[in-house]
């Protein structure tokens, strides 16, 4: 078996130095009613390349985003990754080391992630941020749980335009405790949470660009919450689009949660990817997961190290300001990679090819006469059709044509929303992808 | 040698992409324009590469050395897994395609979904947990919904070993129950007496380690299993070591009804300086209608993916279906392995175990001695009472012989703790070697040689470093000051 | 520019140094008609995901082996390359790696090819052989004049069943020079080149298995050769072979030539690929290319060089062995890998499982009533069909099915051969595959 | 540390793949099957995994550092060359393949034709050299095979400067041609003058590398090319240093008749420690005739492929069609730079190598001085003088400080030489950190710090190894009787 080292006389000779006649005499421990008294119905074991084409069959049942013209976004995004991010952090260095607990020889870890770190506060406008999350939802109900341990309050107010899985997402890790309040969704835009805040408020949580797309100038709802006592909570789906827009912490948030994945990291059906969590300096102890900082060696030399850890379970244990303990390293890393390619001239230039080649899109879609719910956006859309979306969307899929996402699907049961379609373009969207994607819509609308 | 940071290197002239610059009117930004610079320094991409490649030699790996990291399982990271997981039809899909075009992404939850039930012999498995403790979190909200529905919701109570992760006690914390310790016997196991004396009616759940994170394997499990279940609590098992036992041991067969599954350990998706991780869990018939959001459900050829609570689901743990990336890899070294493959793995797992066990046994102290053990083996620190080494300095001297330190100070049950476990990927050649230096380093410490220890690492990037420092002075990213005030100097 | 580290600034920093204007002036001694005064039918710079999809594009119009059923041999073969192979050549350390001329910062390379050299040494049951070639072809042809230098005669005998591309090289390398002899191709495995040896003949050069698949017992013809004073070189374009029958070294070659793809190297259409050349001790200073020797540093301690290289044309010019500089370094680092991996059992199995898929090939084909020219085989035959080969290869191939090669490909204008087709099976060619084959072809020649 | 060799960690029973033990009998094997064990020792794949990365880790690299080797253009290579290199369509496809089922493959090589050609001007390429030195193979030979062709067979000198790379001379000695030195003038260049006078009827050609091995631009080459055709001789261009003039000058433009370009260098196609290359030659209207086969035709939109030689092709230098993985990686970096790109990077090279020129005149000493460089500079071990410091011990002392040596003793023209190419990749920063390095070793050399240059390399895997040892007892191959000795020791 290839993946395991020893032959035959080398298990034997290491049977004779620990003095027993066989392996299974090593497991006596076990209750002799439960050991190997199976057969799995699994097969056992084959060529690597019989895998191979096993795994191969699987993914060619999959229609790739790269098969054709393609348009879903709603949280997820694809762009295209430069060829050296993945070589990269498929080094050996990088792929196979462990968390990096012992600093002497993890540095090359621990300076990635305070360079991540620094990236993050940056990018966001905020003056600190923690080495990641597992994914922009899961640092959503994070952050949310670090706003009622800052504020000592319970209320909070999910915005009508948050991705329904984020809220999903919060709603469960809230089960059972009072105070949380899901607005309505708000697919043309409307609605604002400044009438509900009162002062036994935490958060409010508003993202922008929102689900639909539609850019939320969150200046108000900054100085409404802080007016009260309570924190802000910005969430950003799409990274790319801080390289254009206005940074979270410039217009007043307090915390900043955001999914990374378009920085980096493939679509892979959804995961892994990486939730970033950056906040005021003042708030820093509340914060979950990891932190590393910067500090010297023995010999005064310039070194990095997981710090504040006595936030963390491993030592707080039920104390804990989270149970979380892995990070999404591997995903910071292709972030951190992307981002310095990128650098602010890349990064700018990114986005506003993204915002083009939605303009484009709304242009065209417009163009066909029909209704773009939104004023404003970065590149990503809410269309209106005249019926149900699901059927339209598959019927186009049959075809090739990945058109986006029927709001319907992650909020069944809403006539309201049934015949929305929430459209993305990237800097991958050509414009006959456009032109084949209004064409066929065109046609089964006809 | 040292390496800058990225932001001494780069500057907002330099790039590593080529992309045009294309006009941007602000008639749909909403007054929402960025109007302050980035702050974020680019490379060109021979700057970029340069700089990651000479920071990741600042690393250790698995690739690079053993990690006798106890309870960590660090093997062998096949590259096929890799490979296949970057096969387009896997790596460029989105989650929220048409359920039509993505029936291979939900093949390969299916047959994933076969495996860890077969494995385990469970009911269910709820995929979506990103990580262990997010797993913790999913099974201990099963149980949960699980008592509530059945108008328990008093339950208050988790029991928790001593010997337990310290996610254990904060999952539990997380959802809001209390946490009761229990002890162990001296033999580093639960007595069956002890669980029943901490059972009672305010008892959710017992959160058991198995192998136990002494590495051993807890011989009364069937008893106290039942034991729960009479009390009408659940039984959490946290599945950090089903290394030792896959293949050999179902654990379902000793009655438990949730348990995570550590991919990135058990089934080898890698560690990644800290993650991705991937923890699904698996149900018994009891937890199984309180699965989350979303699950697959077959339909002759087709597969369905329910993505909305049903009766009974307890909701969402994440966007979109978990960690897709890591269950191409797990799968694909399952199947590389096979059942044959996955025991025999789990088998000399175990054996490595035993035989540094066995080989070192004279010189270090075994607290829990006169068993076998499964796949680590602990020590403790009696055997450096009297020659001014801690297990810190001891560890941080593997350093310099080429080795990761072993896990150290964990469990707590016993005092200075060194949890050694070497997996099945260790070869007798390199054990050979650890378990040489690992003597030599024994010898030394008794010797008085005590230099080699307290000023230990002397041969890594960087010497020992210091944590209160950072601690008590946060400097978390860096700032254009720093540069500027240093370069002032 | 992604790839060009200087910024604007940068530039005019770095010319106000040297004291020049312009780059423009550092071309001063350019002839000025000369300079820039083209433009180029060339396009811009551009976005890597334009530079991808201009390429994938490319790839799209190929029909890769894993789309279908294949047959092809003939010198190169479609063998399953574990994936660490692959993965470890692209390692930085060994991918961007220079020449190890610099020993004490290249032992990962040198120790590297001692480990290649010794592999292709036992494989071949040869005393010693050399850091590698560009590929089967020129070693073949290298190893003749090596011959001709050896035993300073001019006459060299190149078998029938000499791959005709291989022949072909060699013909084109001595252009002009006298004593060269090709004998007619022998698809049946007929002819042998003892006759021909005189006093006066260097070397002989034989290849088993053949161009058709045939197995040769060259020892008689090594005793003939040698009662003559003359060499025997037999080449090997199917490595993998040797991991079930004799090695030519056991039946008295002197010099083994051989192709290495096989082992660790995908088919690339053609290349690159890697030569091996190993010949008995008395030769070695006669070899072409680089040697790598074990030796010690000034601490004493076990090293490698590239050594005995008074041979090579960077020290003896016009005096050298050949002009060869360059060898396959990193093919050579992928056989040298996968070989490791293989060892004496895997190799062993691994040939083993060859011969067998070629046995079910050749059951199949004489069961569907054709004429299998090969009385011996490993994974390689010829078969005579009852018509040309040429359209019904062409005609398979519109049907997916990849059929072998017709011998007239590469022996055009001979009608003896119009109706042979040469092919091959591998661990990879499956039951599914022969039978579709066969079947086609059944349908072809019906 | 050092690392064992395979041989000694692997034996016959270890394998690192899983393949069934199939039976296979005789009947069809003519008697040939090996009866001697195959004495391969084999390893498990975690085993091959650790022995490879552990390995390269004693190597230098062009990402790990700088290379300043002259003639050698060490220059950054992308790693999207290597992703295209090794898609299915191009890396699992068969050279025999039917060309119907090719058009892509022979569409690279029409593209990269293209390319060549008008980056040249030049009326023909041969892509089917595998390196340089096989390039000049194939160049002399159309040379050789026009001259036969019109009845000039007779003409058998050919001219060399003596500054030119060794395989110059090899070449043409290896088609048997006598070669006849000419003497460069004291600028480091040849004068056309010198050129005439060696001319007469029984030169077949001259072969000059062009920018020349001292990192000039040969200035009267157009007049040297004129002499040479004038005297029925053909112009053999070296192009191991196109990279300086990539995009701004065109090589027909100033007379050549073939010149082979080093794929691996100027195209950045890697050179992964040695090899492959890929050395097509671009040829003038004279010798495109002569041609060797393979070569591609178009008709229309279907692209041919001429396999067979015609009227006057000298026939075949190897099997297949030359190094296609190879093209794929130039072309995809020619089509990422641009014409616009390329003329950059060749003017970035030559800015680098004057800027450190500029930087180091003052303490070196630049044997042809009062010129602009091209892409490389030369300096001669002058300075050097009445230090004790040998060019090699210089050489070995960058080392210690984290640098690949520069060139040395090439060219022959000067004593000493140190020949150095930053190439276009290397960063500002970069090349100061290497400028205050060379500045640093020669303020050490010059005051009599010997010690830190005889003794070097001091901080590398290895200290200076005997290669007088190793040429005068060769041990070629690794053999368990060694492996006994050792032990028996």
């Amino acid at each position: 078996m290839r993946y395991l080292p020893h032959s035959a006389a080398d298990r034997e000779h290491m049977l004779a130095t620990i003095g027993a006649a066989s392996i299974d005499e090593l497991f006596s421990t076990v209750p002799k009613s439960v050991l190997g008294t199976f057969s799995p119905d699994l097969p056992d074991h084959q060529p690597e390349f019989a895998v191979e084409a096993h795994m191969r069959a699987l993914a060619g049942k999959n229609h790739a985003a790269g098969d054709g013209p393609f348009f879903v976004g709603a949280g997820a995004y694809r762009h295209h990754v430069p060829a050296t991010v993945d070589h990269l952090i498929q080094r050996s260095e990088w792929l196979t080391a462990y968390t990096p607990y012992q600093p002497e020889i993890s540095q090359g870890t621990l300076q990635m992630l305070f360079e991540f770190q620094t990236q993050v506060a940056n990018l966001t406008g905020m003056d600190v941020a923690n080495a990641s999350m597992y994914d922009g939802s899961t640092a959503t109900a994070e952050a949310v749980l670090m706003a009622r341990r800052i504020t000592k309050r319970n209320k909070v107010f999910l915005s009508g335009g948050l991705h329904p899985q984020y809220r999903d997402t919060v709603v469960t890790y809230l089960s059972g405790e009072e105070g949380l309040e899901c607005l309505s969704p708000s697919p043309e835009g409307q609605g604002d949470i400044v009438d509900h805040i009162d002062d036994q408020t935490a958060a409010i949580v508003i993202q922008t660009p929102d689900f639909y797309g539609h850019l939320r100038n969150v200046s108000a709802l900054a100085e409404a919450a802080h007016a009260k006592g309570a924190l802000l909570i910005v969430v950003v789906t799409e990274i790319v689009s801080l390289g254009l827009l206005e940074a979270p912490g410039a217009l007043g948030a307090d915390i900043v949660v955001a999914e990374g994945q378009s920085i980096g990291n493939p679509l892979t059906f959804g995961g892994p990817y990486v939730g970033l969590l950056a906040c005021r300096d003042k708030f820093v102890r509340q914060m979950p997961g990891r932190l590393c900082g910067e500090t010297v060696d023995a010999d005064g030399q310039r070194g990095f190290v997981l710090t504040l850890s006595t936030r963390e379970q491993h030592i707080r244990r039920e104390k804990a300001t989270s149970n979380i303990c892995t990070n999404s390293g591997l995903c910071a890393l292709a972030f951190t990679i992307h981002l310095s390619l990128l650098g602010e001239k890349g990064l700018t230039r990114l986005a506003k090819l993204n915002h083009a080649r939605a303009v484009a899109l709304a242009d065209a879609l417009e163009g066909a006469g029909l209704e773009v719910l939104n004023n404003s956006f970065f590149n990503e859309m809410t269309v209106r059709l005249p019926s149900p979306a699901t059927p339209i969307v598959e019927a186009l899929a049959q075809k090739g044509i990945l058109a986006g996402l029927p709001v319907s699907r992650l909020e069944p049961g809403k006539p309201e929303v049934e015949n929305l379609l929430v459209l993305a373009a990237t800097e991958l969207t050509t414009d006959a992808d456009i032109a084949a994607f209004v064409d066929s819509l065109k046609g089964e609308l006809a | 040698p040292a390496e800058p940071l990225l932001f001494e290197i780069g500057d907002r002239d330099h790039s590593g992409v080529d992309l045009p610059d294309v006009e941007v009117d602000d008639s749909r930004l909403g007054g929402l324009r960025r109007k302050a610079p980035l702050d974020l320094p680019g490379l060109t991409e021979p700057e970029a590469l340069r700089h990651y490649v000479r920071l990741s030699r600042r690393n250790y790996s698995i690739d690079s050395g053993m990690y006798p990291l106890g309870s960590c399982t660090m093997k062998h990271n096949p590259r096929l897994n890799e490979k296949m997981a970057r096969l387009p039809g896997f790596a460029d899909v989105h989650p929220l395609q048409p359920v039509s075009t993505v029936q291979g992404a939900l093949g390969i939850m299916e047959q994933l979904s076969h495996w860890l039930m077969e494995l385990t012999n469970t009911a269910a498995v709820a995929l979506s947990p990103k990580a262990g403790a997010h797993g913790e979190l999913c099974g201990m909200m099963a149980i949960k919904a699980a008592h509530e529905a059945k108008g328990q919701g008093h339950r208050k109570i988790v029991l928790v070993p001593e010997s337990a992760h310290g996610t254990n006690p904060a999952t539990a914390a997380f959802l809001g129950y209390s946490v009761k310790s229990i002890d162990a016997n001296e033999n580093g196991t639960v007595d069956v007496e002890a669980v029943v004396a901490a059972l009672s009616d305010d008892v959710a759940a017992i959160m058991l380690t198995n192998p136990n994170t002494c590495g051993l394997f807890e011989s009364q499990i069937i008893e106290i299993a039942k034991a729960v279940h009479d009390a009408g609590a659940y039984f959490y098992c946290d599945g950090a070591n089903f290394n030792a036992i896959m293949g050999v041991v179902r654990p379902g067969d000793l009655g438990i009804d949730a348990m995570h599954i550590n991919l990135h350990k058990t089934f080898s998706t890698p560690h990644g300086g800290g993650g991705p991780g991937s923890g699904p869990v698996v149900l018994s018939e009891a937890l199984a209608p309180y699965a989350p959001v979303p699950f697959i459900r077959k339909n002759g050829e087709n597969i369905g993916l329910v993505e909305h609570a049903e009766d009974g689901s307890f909701g969402r743990l994440t966007a979109f279906h978990g960690q897709m990336g890591m269950y191409v890899r797990a799968l694909t070294y399952m199947l590389s392995h096979g059942a044959d493959g996955l025991a025999q793995a789990a088998r000399d797992a175990v054996l490595n175990a035993n035989y540094i066990k066995a080989r070192l046994d004279d010189l270090f102290s075994a607290p829990f001695d006169g068993q076998p053990v499964m796949h680590e083996v602990l020590f403790d620190d009696s055997f450096l009472k009297g020659t001014d080494v801690s297990t810190l300095d001891f560890a941080k001297a593997m350093i310099d012989e080429g080795f990761h330190p072993m896990t150290m100070y964990f469990p707590l049950v016993v005092h200075g703790a060194m949890l050694i476990e070497p997996t099945e990927s260790e070869s007798l050649q390199t054990l050979d070697v650890f378990i040489e230096t690992m003597r030599d380093l024994a010898h030394d410490a008794k010797a008085g040689n005590v230099g080699r220890f307290t000023q230990a690492p002397m041969r890594a990037p960087l010497r020992r470093l210091d944590e209160t420092r950072a601690a008590r002075q946060p400097k978390l990213k860096w700032s254009q000051e720093d540069q500027r005030a240093k370069a002032a100097e």
